[in-house]
């Protein structure tokens, strides 16, 4: 265990805002080679871009069908419901706003991420009642938990 | 003394002015630089108009048909005002007809300015690749891709993922700073249209804020919650034609993530400025332009009044404004126009 | 699934509704409820249904061994349900936490009490009013019935609160409260009413579990369920799970 | 100071224990931690300083949020780091020192200074230069993020200290005239990759001459600003061979 964290912070070392990169997208090889030279270490590390170059929107739609995330798709990012969210207060990974957004526009990397922290939400219902459009996003945080890891929408496995 | 009122511009103001004029029992002098009456929304073939969708004909069809008609109206196509002299209740006008190079004079006793607007050339601006990329339109053609009822690139196939991209030529120093007012609504009206004629089309709404003011809120709602249109809040920063779709760069700033994605079509919320007929039309009648090439009201809080006794100002000549507005001012300006008659000659 | 045998402490042998009966009606009513539970959960198309964590507790898959992950399983429950450090710890308000400690410690305290009634007299006759067993039920009925309360008032109290809450969790929450009214009114009327208004009453409680077992697996309590002990599995297998 | 205000107090408890901060989006934990460990009185001076810099008025007007500085930046698509965010901080900067004193640990450190959102900012801020007016004020203060950031880029700075940035003109993509570049843009950029293929890529000098032609007396000017702005007392506590390699370097020229 302690092995393997360690081997995760010495990951990319030599980059000056390391922080900002995530783990997974950092690649460097165990050994590098080139014309017979040994160039392991900093030359080998590579940054894979963040770029988002699709929008799919196949979890969301799949979201729309699951009991309560019907009216999912009103939302229009006001971030009245992360407002005045306790649970995002204590914890900002989660928060509703972003959540219903990624899964709008299907960016997985970043569902990835924070889809586990969605079973915090702790069904308080304050957000319900803050909404402007009447999106309940109390229902959609349990239609997106089952979304999740159910095998009907894409993203979740 | 004479009962005669000079309206610059056959647009939606101009013409609602003419309209009023007439009715109220006054000539109008109309003069229109174009060879068509109906201002930008004839020109450039809105489709309809927003909020409610109403057909362009339907609101247009009346005014340039009673102007056409009415013996009360002397319309002057393909002219221009020349000269001006005199004062309120008196004016000497000359108009000159641009095709055979006659000028005709004109005695006035008051002038309404309604010379409109431009769509912003997003040519200038060469972040959005428009016109060197195929498939990069504005909304002023796609309008008239919409009446024709047929959305295709330029290889005649429908695009199946549409992006569109606000705030061209708006809100930015480096081409205007000001606000439009109208093509947020404009182009989620066009959204809806398009996702109406084409169906299974993906629709991408590019936008730094909506600002669908009023009543026009409703589109806004309406187009993500029954037809389902995608916003992504950002701004592009380029525009890339890869041989076959339109790479688009941007960020989306709600989950601070760069975005690269290919789309058939580009459609840029062209915004409105002042056209050439404006500065020529307040050259002419010794007007003040603001800083940004509209016409200076004397307080800008009051829009029909020039600053010039006997000139009075309607529409988009003034700052940008939604057609409901425009319509407005020129029954306003009309209205200006019938005091001054009162005083001058009791109609 | 909530307060589904809080049968009243007090069963006449001549009374309508005799012992046996009810047991009947349990034995069938409660496992028809865990089996559309399941089938509820099954129809969300999700790998893991709450009586899966049974099969996790023998799992070979992850770190610990069975001991560890039965201490697990024991001390998240107590955790997140005894201490409601889920349920209850990210409550704006007190009094919602209030209601939702209520109703579950309630719903708990009852079944517990009439297990124990069960147990320690299975013929069922009246018993004493200070006998503990007894006051456990008429307690945990009467904090599982100000629970439903508090939270229905509650959502009431809000206008836009009410207005966002939709028919499945006024149902539920209304089926709480009853559930929890009529058993406190069933022993008062043991005490000084009459009969037949002890039955009646006695019936309608009946009728209310029955519904709400039946209703439970339909309504959002399915999803608290499936919730809570999915994120228990992911404790019990040592699963990286959200830091609370 | 102990005041500092409730709302301060919040929000610094909001960027813990994940380190949020602008509605929730993800931030960075060990920076909070030095920001609040940080000397509050020296976060005011960094304002203050920043403020009252000759750049700043033409560097910065306000922001209004689009994003467009962010979609053309090139350490985006690999770091989190954002312009947007820069000029934010820097909007909030009098209310909310902290939160720009903890932006200047790693973050700023990203930008290399390319200006590419300078050239499409609608508001024309200079992301980029308010990034570097940072970066100079973090070097003065002996900041130990300066330090330990910049100790893998001696040379680099080095470089940067002597002849400008490390952008050549064909690395730049968009037609706009790049504004630091000058009338030459168009020369210089002709035949600067035949020139760049026949350099030996071990030694890489040859590249760097050729980024950008810099004068003689352009550079001994440079440095002698760099000395007088006390630039390179600053740098030498803590990369004591850059400033002497600038120092020599002067010499050199003279």
């Amino acid at each position: 265990m302690a092995a393997e964290e360690r081997k995760k912070e010495e990951k990319g070392r030599f980059i000056a805002e390391r922080r900002y990169v995530d783990d997974q997208r950092i690649v460097e090889p165990e050994k590098l080679e080139a014309g017979g030279v040994d160039m392991s270490g900093r030359w080998g590390t590579l940054v894979l871009p963040r770029t988002i170059e699709e929008f799919d929107h196949s979890l969301f739609e799949g979201v729309k069908r699951l009991p309560r995330g019907g009216k999912v798709g009103k939302c229009w990012q006001c971030g009245n419901c992360t407002a005045v969210c306790p649970v995002a207060h204590a914890n900002p990974m989660f928060n509703p706003r972003y959540l219903i957004h990624i899964v709008r526009m299907g960016y997985q990397a970043e569902i990835e991420k924070v889809k586990d922290y969605v079973y915090l939400c702790s069904g308080c219902g304050l957000c319900s009642a803050a909404c402007p459009k009447d999106v309940d996003p109390q229902g959609v945080m349990i239609a997106l938990s089952i979304a999740f890891k159910s095998g009907r929408a894409k993203g979740g496995r | 003394m004479t009962g005669t009122v000079l309206v610059v511009g056959g647009g939606p103001a101009g013409l609602r002015a003419a309209v009023d004029l007439a009715d109220f029992g006054a000539r109008v002098l109309l003069v229109e630089k174009r060879d068509q009456l109906g201002g930008a929304p004839v020109r450039w073939k809105y489709r309809s108009l927003a909020p409610d969708f109403t057909p362009t004909e339907e609101v247009m069809g009346p005014l340039i048909g009673f102007c056409e008609s009415s013996p009360m109206v002397e319309v002057h196509k393909g002219s221009v005002v020349e000269g001006c002299e005199g004062s309120v209740g008196d004016f000497t006008v000359k108009v000159r007809n641009e095709a055979d190079g006659t000028t005709t004079e004109h005695r006035v006793s008051s002038v309404i300015v309604a010379t409109g607007f431009e769509h912003f050339d997003a040519s200038v601006d060469p972040r959005y690749a428009y016109g060197r990329a195929p498939n990069v339109i504005g909304i002023n053609e796609l309008e008239a891709m919409l009446k024709e009822g047929r959305v295709v690139g330029h290889d005649g196939r429908p695009p199946k993922r549409v992006a569109f991209i606000f705030c061209v030529g708006s809100r930015d120093r480096s081409t205007n700073p000001w606000c439009c007012t109208v093509c947020c609504g404009v182009s989620i009206k066009q959204a809806i249209e398009m996702k109406q004629t084409l169906g299974d089309v993906q629709v991408y709404m590019i936008y730094m804020d909506i600002r669908t003011v009023g009543l026009w809120e409703k589109l806004y709602w309406d187009s993500m919650e029954k037809y389902g249109i995608n916003y992504i809040r950002g701004r592009v920063g380029e525009v890339y034609y890869t041989g076959e779709k339109l790479l688009v760069k941007g960020e989306d700033t709600l989950v601070r993530g760069p975005f690269e994605v290919l789309f058939d079509m580009v459609v840029l919320a062209v915004g409105i400025e002042p056209g050439p007929g404006t500065k020529q039309a307040a050259g002419v009648l010794g007007l003040k332009l603001n800083e940004y090439g509209f016409i200076a009201p004397r307080q800008p809080n009051v829009h029909v009044d020039s600053g010039r006794d006997g000139i009075f100002l309607a529409g988009t000549c003034i700052a940008p404004m939604s057609i409901e507005e425009t319509l407005s001012e020129g029954s306003a300006a009309a209205m200006q126009a019938a005091k001054v008659l009162k005083k001058t000659v009791a109609v | 699934m909530g307060p589904s045998e809080a049968v009243p402490l007090i069963i006449d042998r001549n009374a309508i509704v005799g012992h046996a009966a009810v047991v009947d009606l349990m034995a069938v009513l409660l496992p028809l409820s865990f089996v559309l539970l399941y089938l509820r959960v099954r129809g969300w198309d999700v790998p893991f249904t709450p009586f899966g964590i049974f099969a996790s507790l023998f799992a070979k898959e992850g770190k610990p061994g069975f001991a560890a992950r039965s201490r697990a399983l024991l001390s998240a429950t107590a955790q997140d349900i005894l201490f409601l450090k889920r349920a209850g710890g990210r409550c704006e308000e007190p009094l919602h936490t209030w209601g939702r400690g209520l109703v579950m410690w309630g719903a708990l305290g009852s079944v517990a009490a009439t297990l124990l009634a069960a147990l320690t007299d299975p013929a069922a006759v009246p018993m004493a009013l200070t006998d503990p067993v007894r006051l456990l039920g008429d307690l945990s009925q009467a904090a599982l019935a100000s629970g439903a309360a508090i939270l229905i008032l509650r959502r009431l109290s809000n206008g836009a609160r009410r207005r966002a809450t939709d028919i499945h969790t006024w149902s539920l929450q209304c089926l709480l409260l009853y559930v929890g009214l009529s058993g406190v009114a069933v022993d008062a009327l043991s005490q000084g009413g009459s009969f037949l208004a002890m039955e009646a009453m006695y019936i309608s409680q009946l009728a209310s579990i029955s519904a709400l077992l039946l209703y439970a697996p339909f309504s959002e309590l399915a999803f608290l369920v499936w919730k809570g002990s999915l994120l228990v599995q992911k404790s019990l297998l040592d699963e990286a799970g959200p830091p609370g | 100071m102990v005041g500092a205000s409730k709302k301060v107090a919040r929000m610094l408890q909001r960027l813990n224990p994940d380190g949020w901060h602008y509605g929730g989006l993800p931030g960075l934990q060990w920076e909070a931690e030095n920001a609040r460990e940080g000397d509050r009185a020296l976060m005011g001076r960094i304002v203050d300083e920043l403020r009252e810099d000759v750049r700043f008025e033409e560097f910065y007007h306000a922001c209004i949020n689009c994003g467009n500085c962010t979609s053309m930046c090139p350490p985006f698509r690999l770091v989190d780091f954002e312009p947007r965010i820069v000029v934010q901080k820097v909007m909030h900067a009098k209310d909310e020192p902290e939160l720009l004193y903890q932006m200047m640990d790693q973050y700023i450190w990203a930008c290399f200074q390319c200006y590419s959102c300078w050239e499409v900012c609608p508001a024309h801020n200079n992301p980029g230069g308010l990034v570097a007016m940072l970066k100079e004020i973090a070097v003065r203060h002996g900041l130990q993020s300066a330090r330990k950031t910049l100790e893998p880029y001696s040379k680099i700075l080095y470089k940067v200290m002597t002849t400008g940035t490390q952008i050549t003109p064909d690395m730049h993509t968009s037609m706009a005239l790049f504004k630091d570049w000058g009338p030459h843009k168009a020369e210089l950029s002709k035949n600067i990759r035949t020139e760049r293929a026949a350099v030996p890529v071990e030694t890489m000098a040859g590249v760097m001459d050729k980024s950008w032609r810099v004068d003689d007396s352009t550079m001994k000017e440079l440095m002698e600003i760099e000395e007088e702005a006390g630039v390179l007392d600053a740098v030498g506590g803590s990369l004591k061979d850059v400033a002497d390699m600038v120092r020599e370097a002067a010499k050199e020229m003279e």
